[in-house]
């Protein structure tokens, strides 16, 4: 058809209001996983301070490894983000296992209502996690 | 510019009939083309539910089949029409399973069949309650395996016919179609043969079980192209439909043992002895007419309608053969099946009659056939069985695809066009002249002007002239008002109760249709998908199928069938064991009548006493 | 997205400017006759009748005015049951006949009428007005083309379609005159529901990946892929079928967002099936370990 | 018909070992967490300690395994996504190239790290 009009890909996501569960589901798993993979690349690094800490070599007489972590542990932000990390991966891995079943065959008609428990799942371990997380910073 | 497609055969119309006819011209060797107005899979037939019949177990066999089909007709039917279609049923039916078509099974694992009404052995093959569905579906799948050409959303306009004094010296040479997506006009040139498939014309009546889409188109061409029509007057109305929509309940509901009740909690069919020993199982034409004499003597339910009972049935058992049912009742009526009653009345539902053709589907004009529900073969006569129609479409479908193939199947029993035993009518007494009005291009048609070279470029210029015209006009009458006056008129006067000063009456305000036809115009300017320009053409043809159905109507004075006249009560085989013809005879339409054929493989069909 | 954030059209049409006088004409009228009667519409609307508002987007390649998308407002009397269809076929034939729309059984069995109706895609015909949230937002099928008004081109889902090889073509038939091939309730059941596609195209229109993948069988087809490849009848041809269905935009692409399943208007399990495929691909090429 | 989709290779070896490396993962991570949040806190992470832990050889392996798993499960999820958006053609090959030299830059620097910390020296 020479003169169809194309609404295009953008639309699909100006329609995000009415987006399922299994939408959303896949949207946040995908989010969760780049996150991952991210922090995944970015941890090997902060780790790879441990190679000139074999080494010896040290910042103000600390071993550059212990220090590097240490200075980071002590900065809210990174204490913050540690709970954000936790929540992205109980979330990747509570809705992993729900997408296993799923690939399993196993409870199709409750899909919805197991992305809504991983959902209120990884809340309430989120929330439970911030006293260990932050520890000693408040 | 006129682009002209050219194909050895070219089926108009992909439902059951013309899927089936592209198939068998294909498998003959032919270059077989569909064009159709909707995509295949949107056909109609997907809406038949209940089954085909087919003898195919011990205990049964085709002269049962065809017996039974005969009495079903009130001997109506032509012997070799209906013998082909019992003799050729099983071998199609089985075919069909070969394709993969999802039947279903008795614990042998062989296909399931149930009892229907008016049969006397339970040989209705299914497919649980959606056996159009899957029978279209399943050809259709065929038909992309072959890689038959399909020309979809292509609505045929206009036939190719060589003009002719007599019709039956006529030939088609191919058809004109429209392209509803850009609005082109192109020819398609036949060189063995044209089948018309295009189904029901259910859009003559506003209560109907039949889509939208079922207009008739098929019979309105080949009628203005010279080709009679036959039996048009019997119309079968279904006597389980839902009031509000039309949709149909199908009639596997009281073949499994769905009761009929009227406001009263009567099982009428017996308290009042419409039918006393098949009850519910009675042929559709006394099903009806006893659900609507219960309305009209006040035990109808809000004056209405009646109650079809399935719940006895139990869950399991409902479930199984007639989900789909609980899903129409619910989706169209708010009704649960499981739980409560439907309510359930008479509404418009197949053509007996149609395009006349022999039993290869054959018209008189040479290289036109018609199959299916637009044709008459004539298989249903004075009434159809339920799940003969099916059959009907694969029976002869097939073999009109191989006629027009080139293959030989042997000489027709039955004649076609004006030949043998014809008796014309004169005394009819018209209230209005019927047929072509003067004036109005929109409305003339009738044959084509030339010989057989360029007869598909002059229709294609002569089609596109009329669209032409019907876009350039700038005000008058939309084509939903003359449709709905028609169905209004055909609703109230040619119904299942017929009496002749409404018969008249609807002639009048056909006619009235017809001249305002001469003003209609089209809204849309647009020539993509023109909706507004397709309707508008559709309506011309449901004017002229009317008014064939209310002549016969008007003509045949007697009680045959579903054809029900007030004044006449009585089956008058003496008089009318004959067929009715029109013919449009370029714009002045003719009435005459030729015998049924009674004389079959076994001997004589004896009219018996139509009693269940 | 540019569809959502079109304002709604003002009833009044401008002439479109076409080719011939007599086009420019007829448009002419047309606008005067469409103003006419959405003005006697909205007069019935102020009396006591009960009215519902569709809004129906509107496109027309060919139409000056349509060429830019829009939605037109129209207030349609209610009836008890009236279906989306029957509102959208009221509409047409009372206030502008040039509204688009494909429809045919109306009784939920051809297919032609899947809509994006309130942001979900749904057979108009099988929609009760009662179902919905007023305004009624009506639109065509989202990821296909626009061909006009509620029509979109349905091309590219046959070809899917087709792409699954959709035919039987077991070469194990019974020998002997009519014998049929027998087949178990069970796996007659079993392949029950994926028989009851109508083509309606509303699953593979609700599917992300289909959206963003063209090449993606989508959820219709590998439906219809199931079909054959559950059918005991057709065991010889599975091999076959599941090496079609495991190419690289086949089933695997699947991410089992569900909204096929429920927007089918069949209730067709369909995440269930393509799922169920994927294990019998995985299981196939295991043996080949 | 369905040979203009070309690739006739089987995706599913990809998918099954998609599923297979989440179901390692999900022990794998939860033993992670637990012990570097939970057991020791991340705040009390010394070199020794992790030196301590990392010559264990089981330790050792496991974290081998747990990098390695989750390299592949990651980078292998992120192509499955480029994918299913439609990359396809030169930048499909571009983007695999890409990913397979940084998962296995990944891989190799991070067994560096752990033969660091486990005092393995090549
Ligand atoms: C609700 C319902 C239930 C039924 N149940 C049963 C049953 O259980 N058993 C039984 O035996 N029978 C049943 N019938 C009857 C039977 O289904 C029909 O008679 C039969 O399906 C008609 O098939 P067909 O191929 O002739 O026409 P259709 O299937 O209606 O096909 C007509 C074709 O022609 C095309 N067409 C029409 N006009 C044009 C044109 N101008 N240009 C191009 N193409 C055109 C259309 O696109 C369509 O493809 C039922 C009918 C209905 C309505
Ligand atoms: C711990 C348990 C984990 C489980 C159960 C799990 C499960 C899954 C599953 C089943 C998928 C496939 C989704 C699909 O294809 O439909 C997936 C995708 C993915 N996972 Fe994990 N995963 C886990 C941990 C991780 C980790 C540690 C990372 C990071 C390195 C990660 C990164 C990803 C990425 C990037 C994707 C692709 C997401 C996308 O589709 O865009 N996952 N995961
Ligand atoms: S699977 Fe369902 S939604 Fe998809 S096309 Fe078939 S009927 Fe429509
Ligand atoms: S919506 Fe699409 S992702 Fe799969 S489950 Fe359905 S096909
Ligand atoms: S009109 Fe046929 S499915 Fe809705």
């Amino acid at each position: 058809m020479s003169h169809s009009y194309d609404r295009g890909l953008v639309e699909d996501f100006g329609r995000w209001r009415e987006f399922t569960a299994g939408m959303w589901a896949w949207i946040f798993h995908k989010f969760t996983g780049w996150i991952l993979v991210g922090y995944l690349f970015t941890h090997i690094a902060v780790l790879s301070t441990a190679i000139p800490g074999a080494a010896g070599e040290t910042v103000n007489d600390v071993n550059v490894y212990t220090y590097t972590i240490q200075e980071l542990e002590s900065l809210l932000l990174v204490r913050v983000m540690e709970v954000g990390l936790l929540a992205v991966a109980v979330f990747h891995i509570l809705n992993g296992i729900r997408l296993l079943m799923v690939d399993l065959g196993i409870g199709l008609d409750a899909q919805d209502r197991s992305f809504y428990l991983s959902l209120v799942l990884t809340a309430v371990i989120a929330v439970a996690s911030v006293p260990t997380f932050l520890e000693g910073m408040l | 510019m006129t682009t002209i497609y050219e194909h050895d055969v070219i089926v108009v119309g992909a439902g059951g009939a013309g899927l089936r006819a592209a198939i068998a011209a294909h498998e003959e060797g032919a270059d077989a083309a569909l064009v159709t107005k909707l995509h295949p899979v949107r056909s109609h037939t997907g809406a038949a539910e209940g089954g085909i019949n087919a003898a195919l177990r011990d205990g049964d066999d085709w002269e049962l089949h065809a017996y039974d089909t005969m009495k079903g007709s009130d001997y109506l039917g032509d012997a070799p029409a209906v013998e082909g279609l019992a003799q050729d049923a099983p071998e199609e039916v089985i075919q069909l399973e070969h394709w993969g078509m999802p039947f279903s099974r008795e614990e042998d694992g062989r296909v399931s069949q149930r009892p229907f009404g008016g049969l006397s052995f339970p040989r209705t093959t299914y497919a649980g309650a959606e056996t159009g569905h899957h029978m279209l579906h399943t050809m259709y799948e065929q038909v992309v395996k072959r890689g038959i050409t399909v020309y979809d959303e292509w609505f045929v306009t206009r036939l190719a016919v060589t003009d002719d004094a007599d019709p039956s010296e006529r030939e088609c040479h191919g058809v004109v179609a429209y392209d509803v997506a850009t609005g082109e006009i192109a020819g398609f040139r036949a060189t063995g043969g044209v089948v018309l498939a295009t189904g029901g014309l259910g859009q003559v009546y506003e209560h109907t079980t039949n889509a939208v889409s079922c207009t008739g188109d098929g019979n309105a061409m080949a009628y203005r192209a010279g080709v009679p029509l036959e039996d048009m007057e019997f119309i079968q109305f279904h006597p389980t439909t839902l009031p509000s929509t039309g949709v149909l309940i199908s009639e596997a509901v009281r073949g499994e043992g769905g009761i009929l009740y009227n406001a009263d909690g009567e099982r009428f069919m017996f308290e009042y002895g419409y039918a006393t020993n098949k009850g519910e199982l009675a042929s559709r034409d006394v099903v009806s007419r006893a659900e609507l004499t219960e309305v009209n003597e006040g035990r109808g339910v809000h004056d209405d309608y009646v109650y079809l009972d399935m719940r006895h049935l139990g869950e399991d058992r409902i479930v199984d053969r007639l989900e789909n049912i609980l899903h129409l009742a619910e989706d169209f009526e708010g009704v649960d099946g499981l739980e409560e009653p439907m309510p359930v009345k008479p509404g418009q539902h197949y053509a007996m009659g149609g395009v006349e053709t022999d039993e290869y589907g054959a018209t008189c004009v040479e290289g036109l056939y018609a199959v299916g529900e637009c044709a008459c073969a004539s298989v249903h006569g004075g009434n159809r069985l339920g799940g003969n129609a099916l059959p009907e479409l694969i029976v002869f479908g097939a073999r009109a695809g191989r006629h027009a193939a080139g293959a030989d199947l042997g000489d027709a029993l039955i004649g076609t066009g004006r030949s043998g035993e014809v008796e014309e009518e004169d005394g009819l007494d018209l209230p209005v002249e019927p047929g072509a009005t003067t004036g109005g291009d929109a409305v003339a048609d009738g044959g084509a002007v030339t010989e057989a070279g360029s007869v598909v470029e002059a229709a294609v210029e002569a089609e596109r002239s009329r669209v032409e015209r019907l876009m350039e006009r700038d005000d008058g009458v939309k084509h939903s008002e003359i449709r709905a006056a028609v169905q209004e008129t055909m609703g109230n006067h040619v119904n299942v109760f017929r009496e002749e000063e409404g018969i008249k009456q609807a002639l009048r305000d056909i006619r009235k249709a017809r001249e305002r036809y001469e003003d209609v115009y089209v809204a849309d300017p647009s020539r993509t998908f023109n909706t507004d320009l397709v309707q508008t053409i559709e309506t011309r043809n449901v004017i002229d199928v009317a008014e064939t159905i209310a002549l016969g109507a008007l003509a045949r004075t007697e009680f045959r069938g579903a054809h029900w006249r007030a004044e006449h009560q009585e089956r008058k085989d003496d008089e009318w064991l004959k067929h009715t013809f029109v013919t449009w005879n370029d714009g002045t339409p003719d009435l005459w009548y030729k015998p049924s054929v009674l004389e079959g493989e076994g001997g004589e069909y004896e009219p018996k006493v139509r009693s269940y | 997205m540019s569809t959502q954030e079109q304002e709604p059209a003002t009833q009044e049409q401008e002439p479109p400017e076409t080719e011939s006088p007599g086009d420019r004409r007829r448009a002419e009228k047309q606008r005067r006759l469409a103003a006419d009667r959405q003005a006697e519409a909205e007069a019935a609307t102020t009396t006591d009748e009960e009215t519902v508002l569709l809004k129906v987007f509107r496109y027309d390649p060919e139409v000056e005015d349509k060429q830019e998308p829009r939605f037109d407002d129209f207030h349609v009397p209610y009836e008890d049951g009236m279906t989306v269809l029957d509102a959208l076929i009221y509409a047409r034939d009372t206030f502008d006949s040039s509204l688009t729309f494909r429809h045919s059984c109306r009784q939920a069995i051809c297919g032609s009428d899947a809509l994006f109706v309130n942001g979900s895609q749904r057979l108009a015909c099988k929609t009760q007005l009662s179902d919905l949230d007023a305004p009624v937002r009506v639109e065509p099928l989202p990821h296909q083309d626009v061909v006009k008004d509620l029509v979109v081109d349905m091309e590219h889902f046959y070809d899917q379609m087709h792409a699954v090889e959709p035919y039987f073509q077991s070469d194990d038939l019974p020998e002997g005159d009519l014998e049929e091939q027998r087949q178990s309730r069970e796996n007659r059941e079993k392949v029950k529901m994926s028989t009851r596609c109508i083509w309606c195209g509303a699953c593979t229109s609700s599917c992300n990946i289909a959206a963003g993948d063209n090449q993606y069988l989508g959820p219709a087809a590998i439906n219809k892929a199931y079909r054959f490849t559950m059918d005991e009848r057709e065991a010889d041809k599975k091999e076959h079928r599941l090496r079609i269905l495991e190419q690289e935009h086949g089933v695997w692409r699947c991410q089992t967002q569900f909204s096929c399943t429920e927007v089918c208007p069949k209730d067709i399990p369909l995440t269930e099936h393509i799922q169920e495929l994927k294990r019998e691909a995985v299981k196939k090429n295991l043996k080949f370990w | 018909m369905a040979e203009h989709y070309s690739s006739f290779r089987p995706r599913g070896t990809m998918w099954l070992l998609q599923r297979v490396t989440a179901v390692i993962l999900i022990v794998l991570l939860a033993f992670h967490f637990f012990m570097l949040h939970f057991v020791t806190h991340a705040a009390d992470i010394t070199f020794a300690g992790t030196e301590a832990r990392m010559s264990s050889v089981t330790y050792y392996l496991t974290m081998v395994l747990f990098l390695v798993t989750a390299t592949f499960h990651g980078v292998n999820g992120v192509y499955a996504a480029l994918l299913n958006q439609g990359l396809d053609g030169r930048a499909k090959t571009v983007v695999q190239a890409v990913l397979v030299v940084a998962s296995v830059g990944l891989i190799v620097q991070g067994i560096r790290v752990a033969n660091a910390m486990a005092g393995i020296s090549l």
